[in-house]
């Protein structure tokens, strides 16, 4: 039986709200689908699935709160059913057929409950399978029904207000520890765009509206990229610098009734522009509803934000714990430029690095800088 | 109750006085056992009743357990109000036959002719370090027999008065005194009420959880309940009293309230008074269990000298808090 | 399809689009991104739906054709009568 | 401490008393052989102990004692109860098991109650009943009732614990209490010899400073003289007495028994000792009756008998709804 369990979505994280369930006892699930959602200071986390198999029983109920690690659900895995079926009886053809798909749905773990706990869900119409016991051995008692028929009570509305409150919290207290703690240093230069503009300009001839490419996708493109030149960058201060392997970049999304959220864009190095504007697509919207994977929420190694497409022009952030770095665009604008003596007007984009001064030095910083560059001149090689 | 005036006074004697008291309200009640007259009884319970009252209300019996058992069933049919005392309730095994064959048959065999009115008082449990053969706890074993009816003296309130009530029943009644409290002080009312042995009673009203105990087990739980308090646990404590008829509705009612039951008692926890009223919630009150029924009995052993031991043998004050922060996920 | 109906359409993609903001409110010559702050890529999801509902390719040199509401109508109007 | 009592007793009766003597042993008799008959044909069932040829001692004894007596007795107590002069119709409306029966048939054959007729059962623990009359001796001495209680039993109880406790109780607080010991020289199937080490069971009574006597117990007219100086004795001095009437049971202990304790040629032997026509011969003899009489008895008798049988054919089965009924007391007696 594996054991699905609360995730850790961040250093700081040390319980979960558990807000809803997207599968019930008997659901089939495979790496990655996304079977609950857990309210988390960060907002609401679409919490996925890292094994294959048969849900046999959820343990958490929604609405309960319960620390990293505990048992949200239960899964009975391929394996094991497939254990199931060998040791059946062989018996007649058409009964054998029946009997195989009676063990693909696997009939729902016997669920724990005390009397007066079943006799309320059944007078209430409770579902006890998603009801997480606290008692004795994980039993599912009065109370916790109770909290289960207030919860079916309560708006859902209620519940993302209450959200957006507590991201705000969350940044707060992010940022405020950056800041105390995090001795930022700042970089900026100026980046020719007309290059990659072009580039822009013809991949999108080629492509679908639907597949077009927004100049975003080709910056975090390039700065992924970059990282993997000055790899400093991409990394944890936790005890000393921790460099990151694999480059996941926090993409900062402002949320229009306030607040952010920063899911990660995995393997940015790996991706082609295409398949990153793919990730945005798939990830802005539900970001935009805060519906995002646990691992998208956790596993950012460092953050790129991009307020360009007010009026903005630069912007300095400020840096996400444990992250070392944080890389601000600001709008692209039309701008004199100067070049081999000639002056020019080119689209313009300003970059910013703000960087954590124990894990690296402004050398390091600005030889990142240099890398985005180049690379931005020839987005071609990309 | 109109009257809050207290007296301190000893578990024994509250039953003194109500030795006392029987037997100045009736003249057909006389007190028969062994060393109750010029010993004065041997935990002194009826020390200086024999100047007060005569060797005619006041018998000293050899030690024939039977005889003077049986004796005190023909009084009772042939129109007297015997209190028998047997000494202890280990003893009380050798006048098993009267009280089995004969108290709590003749009524029923004799087709509803022949009442056997018969008090019968034996001192009970286990603390004093009397070994295996003088530390039983024998309820369950009477409990179980048709035609007596059992009664647990848990508090000094219950000393004071049960024996008044018992003599007012028309049936064989055998009250369990308990010897470990005999020294015990506690304040009871100086007008307490006359005891209603029909029904359990509540030494402690609590929502969170039902302890259902007796006898020598009703101070350390409500010494629990306190405890438990303190922990935000609010503990009601069911006195059962009357071990036979049991009181179901006061217990019932009790569990419908608190949806949680741990009953707590001296005696071997197997085939028990708990066992009994365990099977009793689970057949009548099952669905408003929110956790299973829990027991805390005294361990299956024959009770050994050594007081480590002999503590180890019941359920203690802190085995209760233990056992109610468990059952409710209270750690 | 009438002018009246593009309209609608317009506000209705956008508010799915951006529901807490307030398209109806938008006036003619007001820059639908600035005013109702669509960043890039949801104005991007904005074109796309009005791709998937009008059947209209809309190159990219010709988004600032679309940058109010009436520029779009117009705009739209005409890509249809032109496919007609 | 032993008091001589005759063995033989001749023309001490009248004619009514010595035809009332005779018809109460034949009722007896007959009574029982119709129950032994019902019992074969599964009309009675449980136990069922029959006290043929030990007659004269309840009947003897029963002569002694006034409707004031408490009278307790065994679980072979028919011909106690039919001799304290209880319903024969009750008694065997019991044993049928239906509710018109002495104890409403709850208790049936061993435990023949009747509280209007003072006869405090049909107890069917041997000895056990001792205490019960020792205790309602003491009652009867504290209320200062003037009566007596009466306790038959068996040989097999003497060896009882409980006998000795009782016999030591009753002479250490003095209550009259008569105790009869039924002495028919076997308990169950084991013969006095192998239970007793000292036979003569009237030598037990000395040892506790308790009056005893030993009589005849194939004899009425002893046993009822017997009896009449041992009741005197208890009322006079409100101490206890133990009477031993050594008696003989004709037929097996109860209804299933081999007999393989004893040989036949015994009970024939004893059974030339019968009360019943010794006292007939007797009265015939001493011309205080006729033939014609004990024809009249016979007829009288089997017409009793056959009224009861009728009767207890004819009674009722308690409803099963009253299962419940007398294990406590509906009402608080004050």
């Amino acid at each position: 039986m594996i054991e699905f369990t609360m995730p850790s979505l961040g250093a700081d994280m040390e319980a979960g709200t558990l807000s809803e369930w997207l599968v019930k006892a008997g659901d089939k699930v495979k790496r990655g689908d996304i079977i609950a959602v857990v309210d988390t200071q960060k907002g609401l986390i679409d919490i996925e699935v890292f094994d294959e198999g048969v849900i046999q029983k959820l343990v958490t109920k929604e609405g309960e709160k319960v620390p990293v690690g505990s048992v949200l659900a239960l899964i009975l895995s391929d394996k094991e059913q497939g254990n199931v079926k060998e040791e059946k009886p062989e018996i007649s053809p058409i009964i054998e057929a029946k009997a195989t798909e009676k063990v693909a749905v696997v009939p729902p773990a016997r669920i724990k409950a005390s009397p007066l706990a079943k006799k309320i869900a059944s007078d209430q119409g409770i579902d006890l399978t998603n009801i997480k016991g606290t008692g004795e051995e994980g039993v599912i008692t009065k109370e916790d029904v109770e909290k289960a028929i207030a919860a079916k009570e309560k708006p859902q509305e209620v519940k993302r207000a209450a959200s957006s409150e507590t991201i705000r919290m969350a940044i707060a207290a992010a940022m405020s520890k950056s800041n105390k703690e995090i001795p930022h240093y700042y970089l900026q230069t100026k980046i020719d765009m007309r290059n990659s503009l072009n580039w822009l300009s013809e991949a999108n001839k080629q492509r679908s509206l639907k597949n077009r490419l927004l100049p975003v996708a080709l910056l975090l493109k390039a700065t992924a990229k970059a990282l993997t030149i000055v790899p400093d960058l991409n990394a944890y201060w936790e005890n000393g610098l921790q460099r990151k392997a694999d480059i996941n970049i926090g993409f900062v999304i402002s949320l229009r009734g306030g607040g952010l959220m920063i899911p990660a864009i995995h393997d940015g190095a790996k991706k082609s522009v295409d398949e990153i504007m793919a990730t945005l697509s798939d990830i802005i919207p539900r970001a935009r509803v805060m519906k995002l994977r646990s691992s998208e929420l956790s596993d950012s190694t460092i953050t790129v934000t991009n307020l360009g497409e007010g009026s903005v022009e630069t912007v300095f952030g400020v840096i996400y714990p444990p992250q070392v770095a944080i890389v601000g665009f600001g709008n692209i604008s039309e701008q004199p430029w100067a070049e081999n003596g000639m002056l020019d007007v080119r689209p313009v984009l300003s970059v910013t690095l703000a960087a954590d001064h124990r894990a690296t030095d402004g050398h390091i910083g600005s030889r990142f800088l240099t890398e985005l560059n180049n690379i931005l001149q020839n987005p071609e090689a990309i | 109750m109109n009257n809050n005036n207290t007296i301190q006074l000893t578990y024994r004697e509250a039953l003194k006085q109500s030795i006392r008291q029987a037997l100045q309200k009736d003249e057909r009640v006389f007190l028969m056992g062994e060393d109750v007259g010029r010993y004065g009884g041997a935990f002194a319970v009826s020390k200086g009743l024999l100047q007060e009252f005569g060797p005619e209300r006041i018998m000293d019996t050899p030690l024939s357990e039977s005889g003077f058992v049986g004796a005190g069933i023909g009084a009772a049919i042939a129109g007297m109000r015997p209190v028998v005392e047997v000494m202890t309730v280990n003893f009380g095994l050798l006048a098993m036959d009267q009280i089995v064959n004969n108290a709590a048959t003749l009524y029923h065999m004799s087709g509803g002719q022949v009442n056997v009115p018969l008090v019968l008082r034996m001192s009970s449990g286990i603390g004093r370090q009397l070994a295996a053969q003088h530390s039983h706890s024998w309820e369950p074993l009477f409990a179980h027999i048709p035609g007596l009816k059992i009664v647990s003296v848990g508090t000094h309130e219950d000393a004071r008065q049960v024996l008044l009530a018992a003599l007012e029943e028309s049936d064989p009644v055998i009250i369990f005194e308990y010897t470990s409290m005999l020294n015990l002080e506690s304040e009871i009312s100086t007008n307490p009420e006359t005891v209603d042995l029909v029904h359990a009673k509540i030494r402690k009203e609590g929502k969170d959880i039902s302890i259902i105990t007796y006898g020598a087990a009703v101070y350390k739980s409500l010494e629990a309940a306190l405890d438990l308090a303190a922990k935000g646990i609010d503990a009601e404590v069911v006195d059962i009293r009357m071990l036979r008829p049991l009181d179901e509705t006061t217990i019932f009612t009790s569990v419908s309230k608190t949806h949680h039951a741990l009953l707590v008692e001296d005696a071997w926890r197997s085939i028990s008074i708990s066992s009994e009223i365990s099977a009793l919630i689970m057949e009548k009150s099952f669905y408003e269990l929110d956790s299973p029924v829990q027991r805390l009995g005294g361990v299956e052993v024959p009770i050994p000298y050594p007081k480590h031991l002999e503590d180890a043998c019941v359920p203690q004050k802190e085995d209760i808090v233990k056992k109610v922060i468990k059952m409710l996920h209270h750690d | 399809m009438t002018e009246q109906e593009i309209r609608q359409l317009i506000f209705q993609l956008l508010k799915k689009i951006a529901p807490d903001t307030e398209p109806e409110k938008l006036q003619p010559d007001d820059d639908i991104r600035h005013t109702l702050e669509i960043d890039s890529f949801d104005y991007l999801q904005f074109i796309v739906a009005i791709d998937e509902q009008l059947e209209l390719d809309i190159p990219e040199e010709d988004y600032g054709k679309i940058d109010t509401v009436k520029n779009m109508t117009n705009y739209i109007i005409s890509k249809k009568t032109k496919k007609v | 401490m032993e008091t001589v009592l005759p063995q033989e007793t001749h023309a001490t009766v009248d004619r009514t008393h010595g035809l009332y003597l005779l018809q109460q042993m034949l009722l007896i008799r007959r009574f029982e052989e119709k129950s032994a008959e019902a019992y074969s044909k599964g009309k009675i069932r449980g136990f069922l102990h029959l006290y043929v040829g030990e007659e004269a001692v309840a009947v003897g004894v029963m002569q002694a004692l006034t409707r004031e007596e408490y009278v307790l007795s065994t679980y072979r107590e028919h011909g106690h109860a039919i001799a304290r002069g209880i319903d024969p119709k009750k008694i065997m409306a019991e044993m049928y098991g239906k509710q018109e029966g002495c104890s409403r048939g709850r208790g049936g054959s061993m435990h023949l109650f009747d509280v209007t007729a003072n006869f405090f059962g049909g107890n069917a623990i041997v000895a056990g009943h001792l205490p019960l009359s020792l205790g309602m001796a003491l009652a009867s001495k504290k209320q200062k009732k003037g009566n007596i209680t009466c306790c038959f039993f068996g040989e097999g109880a003497a060896a009882e614990g409980e006998f000795h406790e009782v016999m030591n109780l009753a002479a250490l607080w003095q209550v009259p209490l008569l105790l009869v010991c039924e002495n028919n020289l076997y308990a169950m199937g084991t013969a006095i010899r192998f239970t007793h080490s000292m036979q003569e069971l009237e030598r037990k009574g000395s040892a506790y400073g308790v009056e005893s006597a030993a009589v005849n117990g194939m004899d009425v007219l002893a046993v009822e003289q017997a009896a009449h100086k041992a009741v005197e004795k208890v009322r006079t001095t409100g101490k206890p007495f133990f009477l031993v009437c050594n008696t003989y049971r004709f037929r097996a202990h109860s209804m299933f028994d081999a007999e393989l304790y004893r040989d036949k040629s015994e009970v024939e032997q004893w059974k030339r000792e019968d009360p019943i026509p010794r006292l007939q011969q007797l009265l015939l003899s001493e011309g205080l009756i006729s033939g014609d009489d004990v024809s009249q008895i016979e007829n009288k008798v089997e017409e009793l008998v056959q009224q009861s049988v009728d009767f207890a054919e004819e009674g009722t089965w308690e409803p099963v709804d009253q299962l419940t009924k007398f294990v406590y007391s509906e009402l608080k007696t004050k």
